[in-house]
Order: structure tokens, then C-alpha cells, then sequence
């Protein structure tokens, strides 16, 4: 298989939608002329034109609003966020709109739409640029969240998220745009709600999605060195969320280890460790520990950032404290 | 209910055209006496914001619209649905909270949707929707399918983010958007000149170089004559229109409402002009329908209401188990 | 002690605060010449003033926005959003600047406001009026969160809330405003980050928060028929969380049940459970158990809306399961 | 740095006065080549927004105002926190991510802050700072101390819906705020045209009826006059102003920025009206300054920078124990 990064797997995902149905259409802010601000959609609007490939104002409340009434009327729009940190300014339209107008119409409208946006920290954009805020809109009934990890994933779970007609926040961790990996030429979709088992292990179960499964693939290597077999889950969606692998892998491994960027505290990984604790209590001979983000908006300066975010070191040394 | 058909001029409104404006404003007017008293009765409960005094600018607007084409509103929203053809029997049982609703009681009477009208729904938070009019406008653009959308809201979303967004998009991108406001002078209990800079509302569109009007939205028939003007610049490929209609509304904001903020005196000087009285009487100076049809019309419209309750009071609750039915799209994919 | 309402307790309290410190303002929609729409501050704009006590546009981001910009200016600004379901089109500005100026400041700025907020659902508002999203607030480092439950607790809490100097999310469910309870007319602070045991029990303990404390004490009452005694816990604050006082319960009972009103999946209720299970798990029973809102868009019709919301009849049946 | 005293008239502007302004724009332009060069060498990370080419628009603004008056900005903020006097030294550490900065290696550049200063800080979410500016002016105005608030942003940020509310509320408020908006006809990669309905930007603030002009943004003394216009108005409590100012940004939008989407030649006319040349030989030819002077000048500007790197360079790191500092407020309460 030929090998990609995930920057070239989601454009190529991206031209076969264009190609394939013209009432796909791509809308957010600089992702015509300038390219995309991670380059994503880079020369899309030469190929495809303006009407396919449309830059917006920066007014992300209505950019999402006008994907949601573009998808009422019978398009399939690709929005791009640019990254998760403007969605909140999108939120209400999220929130209160693309996620409940089916519930609320009594199942007359849908909203099939892709809402891209790019997340995580690590390059030091200081506290408003670094949100890892996933697990919010996975919080959302209604809504799909797509949080791919290889450019194998990013490849397959973007076409599958053009297939649903829901509502699908595609998350793409700024960390992974330049990673490369093996990614088919023909089209394929990974279906929503099966997690990966990245790495097989039987000591402890390692369980990441988008940027931190890297992280936790470091601990696993090294945990390895110490004779400690990781297995490494990649979760891909967080809703719907794949909680039979998860639990599939603590009965083997009887320990389990959440990592996220995100902050600790009301993250998230708290609903993973909790669904582990109530499918496989009796299986747990340890509780479930969490690797998380510090509880902090993120700083600048590279040490304190680094520090905020969670390490391989701060896995394998969790990891320790459980055998 | 009959449709106008092929949209003439107001000056070329047929005799029988006329009537069902009237028709419309007291359907709505009884429509809305009658969910208040159910509102009462405890059969309606949540919000219940009611459009009493507002009828004309709904039912003319609407009016002078295709049946196809899509409207958007805020939750006061019963009289636009009725005036776009809504079955008054579903909308009642919506507000019943009945599985007969048009939203299958999801909604209630501020989320009303019916889609087979183009009636593409209230919502509940303030200019939430005029994004949405974007969405829907640019598709219809995209499928060359000849629809335009009328987007209401009132004079209090006018200061909110969105509605800036909206109209600057609409404008940049030529969508063939009508947003009508609903100028009542409040915005719940807040008095329009406290809060905005600008209270002559239709001036704000120039800030989008948007062509605006503002209307007497207490004549049915200058709200039908300007939103015509409206949806032909609009088929003309010229881009969005903004219209302001004036009007008042005669009850509280919701239910709920104690009104300590408005005095009566007020209310009494807008109740003359009352858009129904008025629409009628110069129906009747000009002959076009007198005393007798006027009471054969009413007690029409006391029957179709009647049978709205009925519909709805015998209609079966939700069941509980269809409670996740819904969440996520169970029919067909639209594209392909 | 006199009983007052929920309602009542708050206008003491702010009544107190605007009386005291002419730093004080109230701003938010409706709450001057309407009254408030819960009519918490009817008759203070006549009492004092429309400078301390100001009508704002429907212009949810800039009331927050201009709220933070007082505070910064040296004035105490309590806003009212009149419900969380709003507080969505001011979440950037809770996020990126009331959260953050005090860090990314290095500690120059600080933002003494308190924001206060409607919540909960059961009076049939549809999905779009009734939403529980505290949990999303108590991630957010740099805020702070308050959820009084008794009259008692919305007095001394708002008090509290306005000595803090930094900007506190003040939750108040619209089932509680009518409820009496015994509150005394002196002033008094509840120190934030302490729970309440609000009934005594050595069988299981029910946490809740807000308007969910209601349903843990109606269950206990059921419970307690049966001989179960359940001690039930009323947070008062979600950030900073008494988790102490929850595990020296949980050492007590070996059983917990956490309730709440917000959607189940990725709420709140798992960090409460993750925590319980990472400072107690060898005195667990049985796994920690969550009574949450049902998955949905809040539905309008009565039967639909109650089967959506925690019930007594849940909690007693999630306890059975439990012992 | 010497402070423009007691704010003369632009006419009136001293010698010494002129040539300060002159000495700050070159700084501001020195201190950024600077900053672009360490980027390159990664001792500063992160975004990095250069202000080159609009240096006439900050500098002019901020001499017309005292030294008390809050200013705000955006993301691109070296120049006016230079302009302000913050230490060179402490924003170049801050860019370093030191322990010595501004906003103590957490901010980075685009949050620079400086109180002592009245500097309110850089933000970096569009339109974010506009709502604060509201809130600072009110403080203002109820505490009587005569301050004034200048916020600055972009062309693109007045499409945000945080810019309506703004500007609505400071209207309706009479909030002493300059509103400075910096054309410089770009948001990112994307042309105003594309993307705003109204491109002569002060225009829209008749939507809110905020007395609004466009300057010349290239002219240091223009920028002057109309700010020194602008405050007058506001001091006068005539409520907030609008100030378009027409300029250009000679590099890309931050240092990642490819510029796919501007020609050389448009960049090539722009540079010709380089405000610092402009100003420059403005005031060789009045005999204000001449040729040794501008170089003494420069080689003075040339130490400072190089001081403010060795500073940067020298400075501790912030320590990792500090990580959890400042989440909450350590200082003492403001009121009582
Ligand atoms: C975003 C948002 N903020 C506040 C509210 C509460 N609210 C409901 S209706 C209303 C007043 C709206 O006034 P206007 O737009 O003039 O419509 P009218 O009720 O007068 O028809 C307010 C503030 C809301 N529903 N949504
Ligand atoms: C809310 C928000 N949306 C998008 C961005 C990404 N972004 C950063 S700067 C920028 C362009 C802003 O242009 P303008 O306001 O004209 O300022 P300039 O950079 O030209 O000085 C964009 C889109 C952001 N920071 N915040
Ligand atoms: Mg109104
Ligand atoms: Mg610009």
C-alpha cells in the first residue's frame, strides 16, 4: 500500500466526494485562495471552482448554521472550523440546531453534514488556540464524532462520515497532519463505532483516540523494554463509542489506562473509565487510572506546555503504579 | 384550505382572494383564543407565545409566497403555520403534546415543522434560525429550483450576532433571502429604544447594502403588496430583501407574562387598530362581503377549530418507548 | 429561622451585595422593567436604579463579554443569562476570556464576576429550553461552579460567590425557585468546595446537585421503607468538587449512585464516578452507578419529557441492583 | 521612552514630539525583523503576526491618547504595546516564552499584557476583545476616572457577530470607546471583498449610528489628528467613535503564511507608501531631522533591540512547579 499522510488521506477522501456528488460542497474560512490554514484543501477551489470550494467571512455561528440549512435544503455540505477552538462560537448552532432538528421535527429533517475542525496543543499557541474539546460535542445526543488517528483512518472514517446523514464533527489533531502511514488508492469506509486494536498486549490496556494514541504507542514501546505487553486501543469515533472492544480488552488485560489531551477534570476519559467500571468491575484488578491534560489553560512557554500535556513517561509511570 | 393562485398584484386580488386573507387572520385570531383557554385547561403547557394582533403580517406575507417556497420562524409561530396551510388539527394536537403533532409532540408549540408545506419550522432561540435561511437559500440557489425563503423573526433578534452573520452572508452571496421582522416595539418586557442603537430596524440592512422597507404590518394587504415586490427582486437574481413590518402584539409575551412593562394605555391605541377590524370594515365599505358572510365565515372557523381539539383531546399520547426514535435519521439519504 | 423560597434566599443576597458595594451591577435580558423571568430581581431597578440594575439587548456574548470587561475595570458585575440554554452564544467568551485572562495574563487580570443562569428541565420547554449543561461549565479551568439546591444554600452560596475574585457560574433549576426552606436573615458565606450530608444513611449514598438532590432525597424516603438507609449528598459546588466528604461516605456505604439531570453519556455523573472509583475502589461493592438523563433532545410531551429525566422510581430500582 | 505630553494639536506636535514618533515606528519595525529572525532560528515559537507596514496606524493612535486610556488589540499586538511603552526587553522574553516576560512566558505573542500600563492585552480569538472593551468603558464611566478605551482590530473581524453586539451595546450604552478598525484588506489569505457586503468598513457603523471616518493609516499624523478627534468626542461623552484606518501588512499574515492569494504587484505599490519613509523624509524636508540624526536614531533603536534579545536570551524559564499559578486569582479583591 502506498503511504500517505493524513493531510494527503483526508484530500483524497475530500476530491472523491467533490467528484462524486455535486451536492457535496466545502465552505469555511481561507480554504479557497489560501489553501486552508493546514492546507487541507489546498488548490481545491482551482479544480472545483468557487461554488464547490467557498471561502466565508470569519462568522463561525453562521458559517455552521448555513451547512445546517444548506443540508435542510437537500446539499451535503463539508464545513471546515478551521480549528475546534472557533466552534465555540459556533456551539449554539451545533448544540441547539444540527444536533436536535431531527428529534424535534418528528423525524422530518436531517442534517447530513461533515463538520471538520483541527484540535490539540503542542506548538505552543498558548491557552485560546490549544483546546482539545472533543469529548464536549461527543456530550451532544444527535451528533457523531469522528477522531481519527492514521491516515488510514482519516481516509476511511471521513468517507463514512459523508455517507451519514447526521451531523459528524470530524476532529483531525493538529499533531497528525504531517504523520505518514500505508493508505489505500481505492475508496473505503471504517465504519463508526469499532475502535482499532492498535497493538496487542496483555498486561494493560492502553486506550487513546486521535493524538494520544501516539503517546500512548511511546509507552507501550517502552513499557515493552521492561517485559509489560500495552495492548493499544485507537478508538476512532467517541459517538458512538465502541465500548465492547474496550471492555473485550480489560477482561484480557484486567487493567486500563484512558489518555487525553483534554483537561482532566470532566473530561471525556471519565466516561470511558466509568463505562469500564460498570461493564467489567469484577474484571478490574486495578482502578482504571487516567493520563489526561493538566487542569490549566495551556501556556506558552514549551517546558509549562509540555508539562500540561500528557507523556509517554506519565503513562508508563501510571502503568507501573497498576502492576 | 383554497390557495391564491398565481400570485396577481394586490390591486388584481379576486373578491374570493380577499375573503381568505380575512378567512386566515380570524382562523388565527380563533386559533389562538382557543389554545389560550386549553392553555388554561392544562392541556397545553411549556411556552405558549400567541401572535393576537400580528396576523397581518403572517398571513400577507405568506400570501404572496409560491406554496413552496420555505419559511422559517421564530416560536411564536402559530399563525405563520396556519397561514402556510398547516392542518390546524395537527398544529393543536402539537400543542397538545399528542403523537398526532406535525412534530410528533417532540415540539410543541414553539418547534412546529411540516416539511410536505415547506414549513421548515419555529425555533426557540432568538435569531438562531436566520442562519439556517442562508443554508436553505444557498441549496435552493445550488438545485436552480426557483424557491426563495421567508425568514421572521422579531425585533429583539435584530441585536444578536447572528442576525449581523446572516445578513452579511446573504448579501455577499446574493441569497435569496426575505427577512421580514416583526417589529412589536419589545422584545419580551425590554422596550426596542433601550436596547438598540438604531430603533427604525429596516435602516440596520444598509450596513449589508440589503434594500429594506418598513411596512404597516397591521395592513394585510401592504404586507402582501411589499412581499411581493420583495420575492420578485429576489427571483430576479438581485439578492435578499429586508422588511420591516410594524405591529403590535395585544397579549403577553408568553403566557407566563405579568406585562408590568407596558401600559395599557398603549395597548388600547394599537387594539384600534386592530388588523382584522380594519381589513374587514374595508372589506365591507367596498362591498366585498358583508355582515351575514362575515358570521357564515366565523362559525366556519368556530367549526375547523372545534375539530382541532377534538382531533387533538382524542388523539393518542407519544409513546414512551418510541422516547430514542428520532435522535439520528431513520429514512432515506437525500443525495444521490 | 424563617422559611423563604429558593427565590427569595437569592434576592436577599443580592439585594445585600447591591446595597453593600456600589461596585456591584446587575445586568442581563428582562431583568429590570420585566422583572427577571424568574423574578428574582423584580422591583430592583426600581429600588436601584437603571445603572445598577441594567436591561441589556438579546446579545448573550457581549453581556458575558462586557460583564468580564467590568470586572477587569475594577466593578463586581453579577449577569444573569437568563438560562444556560442561551449561555451557549456566550460560551466563547466564558471560555477563551473569563476562564483564561487571569493565566494567560500571568496572573495581571483577575475576573471577580458571577454569572448566573437558569437550568434544568420539567416544565415541558422542548428540547432547545432544557438543558443541564453545568457539567460543561465545572471542566472549564480558571471558573468556578455553584449548585445550590436548598433556599439555605442559594443564600449563602450567592454570598460566597460574590466575595470570590473570580468569575463563578451560579446554576439555579427552575424546579427549586418556588421551594421553601428555613434561612436565616443574617448574612453568611457557604464556603464553596464543601458538600452537604443532607440525610444521614449507612446502606448506599445518592449524590446529586442542584435540582437532582430532590430526587436522591424522594428515592431515600422510598428506600427507607424498606430499611435502606441512603445518605444523600448535595455538592453545593461542582468545581472546586468536596470530593472527600463523597469517598468518606462511599467508606461508609461501599455503594454509590450518582444523579443527574444532564444527559448520561460523557456527563458530569463520570467524573464523579471516576473519582469515587480512583480514591475508593477497594471499598466499592459494586461499581459506582449513574441515574442521568436519557440520550435524547428534550422532548416536549409530559410522558415523553418525565421518561427523559431521572426519576425517584430509578434511582430505587438502581439501588435494589446494587445491595 | 519620552511620553508625547499633554497631547498638542497635530499641528502643534513639537520637534521632539515628531521625532518620537518617527522613533517608534522604527522601533516597532527594527523589533519585528528581530522577532522574525529568532523565529527562524526557534527561540520563538507559536504564531508569530508582524505589524510591518502598519506601524503609522498604532503609534499615530495611541501618542493622541494619555497613557491611562485602556488599550486592547488583537493578536498582532507588537506595535502597540511598544507604541504604549511596554518594555521592549519583557515583550521580546515574552515572545521567548521566559519567566521575565509580560505575561510570564504564559501568553506568548499574541497575549501580550501589561496593566501598569493600561495595556489590556493582545487576544487571539476574532472579535473577542470587542465585548471586554464594552465592559472596560462602562467601569470607566461609572468610576467617573475619565479614561477612555481604544480597541483595535481588523477588517475581518467586523463580520463576526461579537462586533454587531459590540458596537450595538456601546451605542446604546454611549461607552467611551474608540473602535479602531485596521483595513489592511485581508483577513488571512481572504480578500474583504469576497467576504463583507460593505468593504469601506466605517461605513457599517451607521447601522449602530457611531460617528465613524476613514483615514489614511499610512500617515502617522492623520492617525494622530483623528484619534485626538475621536477621544475629544468621546471625553466629551458623546459615546464611543469609529475609526477606519486604511493600511497594508508587508509580510504574510504570520509567519507560516505562504501568501498564495496576493500578487507582488499590489505588495509593490503598497510598500511605496512605506509610512515610516513617508514620515521620514516628511520631516527631512521640514528640516526636522536629517540624515546623521536618523542614524543616531537608529543605532540607538539598534541597541535597545539587541538589549531586549540579550534579556530575552538571559532570562530563566519559567519553572515547571509554576504550571498550576495563576488559574485563580492570588492578588487581592478590588472592591471594598
Ligand atoms: C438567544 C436567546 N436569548 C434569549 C431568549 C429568551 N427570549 C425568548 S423570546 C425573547 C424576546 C424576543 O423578542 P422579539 O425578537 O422581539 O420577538 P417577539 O417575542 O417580540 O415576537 C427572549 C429574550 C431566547 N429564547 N433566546
Ligand atoms: C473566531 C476566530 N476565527 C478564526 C480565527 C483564525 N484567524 C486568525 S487571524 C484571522 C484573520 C483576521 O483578519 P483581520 O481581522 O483582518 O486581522 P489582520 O490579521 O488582517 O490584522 C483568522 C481568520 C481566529 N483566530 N478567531
Ligand atoms: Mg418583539
Ligand atoms: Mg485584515
Amino acid at each position: 500500500m502506498p503511504e500517505l499522510t493524513f493531510r494527503e488521506a483526508l484530500r483524497m477522501s475530500l476530491r472523491e466526494e467533490l467528484l462524486a456528488n455535486e451536492r457535496v460542497f466545502l465552505m469555511g474560512e481561507d480554504i479557497g485562495a489560501y489553501g486552508g490554514s493546514y492546507a487541507v484543501t489546498k488548490g481545491f477551489q482551482k479544480e472545483f471552482g468557487p461554488e464547490r470550494v467557498i471561502d466565508t467571512p470569519i462568522s463561525e455561528s453562521v458559517i455552521v448554521g448555513c451547512g445546517i440549512g444548506a443540508a435542510m435544503g437537500g446539499l451535503r455540505p463539508m464545513v471546515e472550523l478551521m480549528t475546534i477552538n472557533f466552534s465555540l462560537l459556533a456551539f449554539d448552532q451545533i448544540v441547539n440546531n444540527a444536533s436536535k432538528l431531527c428529534y424535534m421535527s418528528g423525524g422530518q429533517i436531517h442534517v447530513p453534514m461533515v463538520i471538520r475542525m483541527a484540535s490539540g496543543a503542542g506548538s505552543q499557541l498558548s491557552s485560546q488556540h490549544s483546546h482539545s474539546l472533543e469529548g464536549w460535542y461527543a456530550h451532544i445526543p444527535g451528533i457523531k464524532v469522528a477522531v481519527p488517528y492514521t491516515p488510514y483512518d482519516a481516509r476511511g472514517l471521513l468517507k463514512t462520515a459523508f455517507r451519514d446523514d447526521n451531523p459528524v464533527i470530524f476532529i483531525e489533531h493538529t499533531a497528525l497532519y504531517a504523520r505518514k502511514g500505508e493508505v489505500p488508492d481505492e475508496a473505503f469506509d471504517l465504519p463508526f463505532g469499532q475502535a482499532e486494536v492498535h497493538r496487542k498486549g496483555k498486561d494493560v490496556t492502553l486506550i487513546g483516540y486521535s493524538g494520544s494514541v501516539y503517546q500512548c504507542v511511546l509507552a507501550a514501546e517502552q513499557l515493552a523494554q521492561d517485559g509489560i505487553e500495552a495492548e493499544v486501543l485507537n478508538l476512532r469515533t467517541l459517538r458512538p463509542l465502541d465500548i465492547d472492544t474496550i471492555v473485550a480488552s480489560v477482561r484480557k488485560t484486567h487493567r486500563a489506562v484512558v489518555v487525553e489531551d483534554d483537561w482532566r477534570f470532566g473530561g471525556f476519559a471519565g466516561e470511558i473509565a466509568t463505562l469500564i467500571m460498570e461493564q467489567a468491575f469484577d474484571e478490574l484488578d486495578a482502578p482504571v487510572a487516567r493520563v489526561c491534560g493538566a487542569d490549566v489553560p495551556m501556556p506558552y512557554a514549551k517546558q509549562l506546555e509540555q508539562a500540561a500535556l500528557p507523556q509517554p513517561s506519565d503513562i508508563v509511570a501510571v502503568v507501573r503504579g497498576l502492576i | 384550505m383554497t390557495q391564491i393562485a398565481d400570485k396577481p398584484k394586490v390591486e388584481e386580488l379576486s373578491k374570493e382572494q380577499r375573503i381568505e386573507l380575512l378567512r386566515q387572520m380570524l382562523l388565527i385570531r380563533r386559533f389562538e383564543e382557543k389554545a389560550a383557554e386549553m392553555y388554561a385547561k392544562r392541556k397545553i403547557a411549556g411556552f405558549l407565545h400567541l401572535y393576537t394582533g400580528e396576523e397581518a403580517v403572517g398571513v400577507g406575507a405568506i400570501a404572496a409566497l409560491n406554496d413552496d417556497d420555505h419559511i422559517l420562524t421564530h416560536y411564536r409561530d402559530h399563525g405563520h403555520a396556519l397561514a402556510r396551510g398547516v392542518e390546524p388539527g395537527r398544529i393543536m394536537a402539537e400543542l397538545f403534546g399528542k403523537a398526532t403533532g406535525v412534530s410528533l409532540g417532540r415540539g410543541g408549540s414553539m418547534h412546529l415543522f411540516d416539511t410536505s408545506r415547506s414549513f421548515m419550522g419555529g425555533y426557540a432561540i432568538v435569531a438562531g434560525h436566520l442562519p439556517l435561511a442562508c443554508g436553505l437559500a444557498l441549496a435552493n440557489m445550488r438545485l436552480r429550483n426557483g424557491r426563495i425563503v421567508l425568514c421572521v423573526f422579531g425585533d429583539g433578534a435584530v441585536n444578536e450576532g447572528e442576525f449581523h452573520e446572516a445578513l452579511n452572508l446573504a448579501s455577499v452571496w446574493k441569497l435569496p433571502i426575505i427577512f421580514l421582522c416583526e417589529n412589536n416595539f419589545f422584545g419580551m418586557g425590554t422596550d426596542i429604544r433601550y436596547v438598540s442603537a438604531v430603533i427604525e430596524v429596516y435602516k440596520r440592512a444598509q450596513a449589508y447594502a440589503i434594500p429594506a422597507e418598513q411596512i404597516d404590518g397591521m395592513n394585510v394587504l401592504e404586507m402582501y403588496d411589499a412581499t411581493q415586490r420583495a420575492a420578485d427582486h429576489l427571483r430576479a437574481g438581485y439578492g435578499p430583501y429586508f422588511l420591516e413590518a410594524i405591529t403590535y402584539r395585544f397579549r403577553g409575551h408568553s403566557m407566563a407574562d405579568p406585562e408590568l412593562y407596558r401600559d395599557k394605555g398603549e395597548l388600547e391605541e394599537w387594539r384600534r387598530l386592530d388588523p382584522i377590524t380594519q381589513f374587514r370594515s374595508q372589506l365591507e365599505t367596498q362591498g366585498v362581503i358583508d355582515e351575514p358572510a362575515v358570521a357564515q365565515l366565523q362559525s366556519e372557523i368556530e367549526d375547523v377549530v372545534n375539530e382541532a381539539v377534538r382531533f387533538a383531546e382524542e388523539s393518542p399520547d407519544p409513546q414512551v418507548e418510541s422516547l430514542y426514535d428520532h435522535v439520528y435519521w431513520q429514512g432515506d439519504s437525500h443525495d444521490a
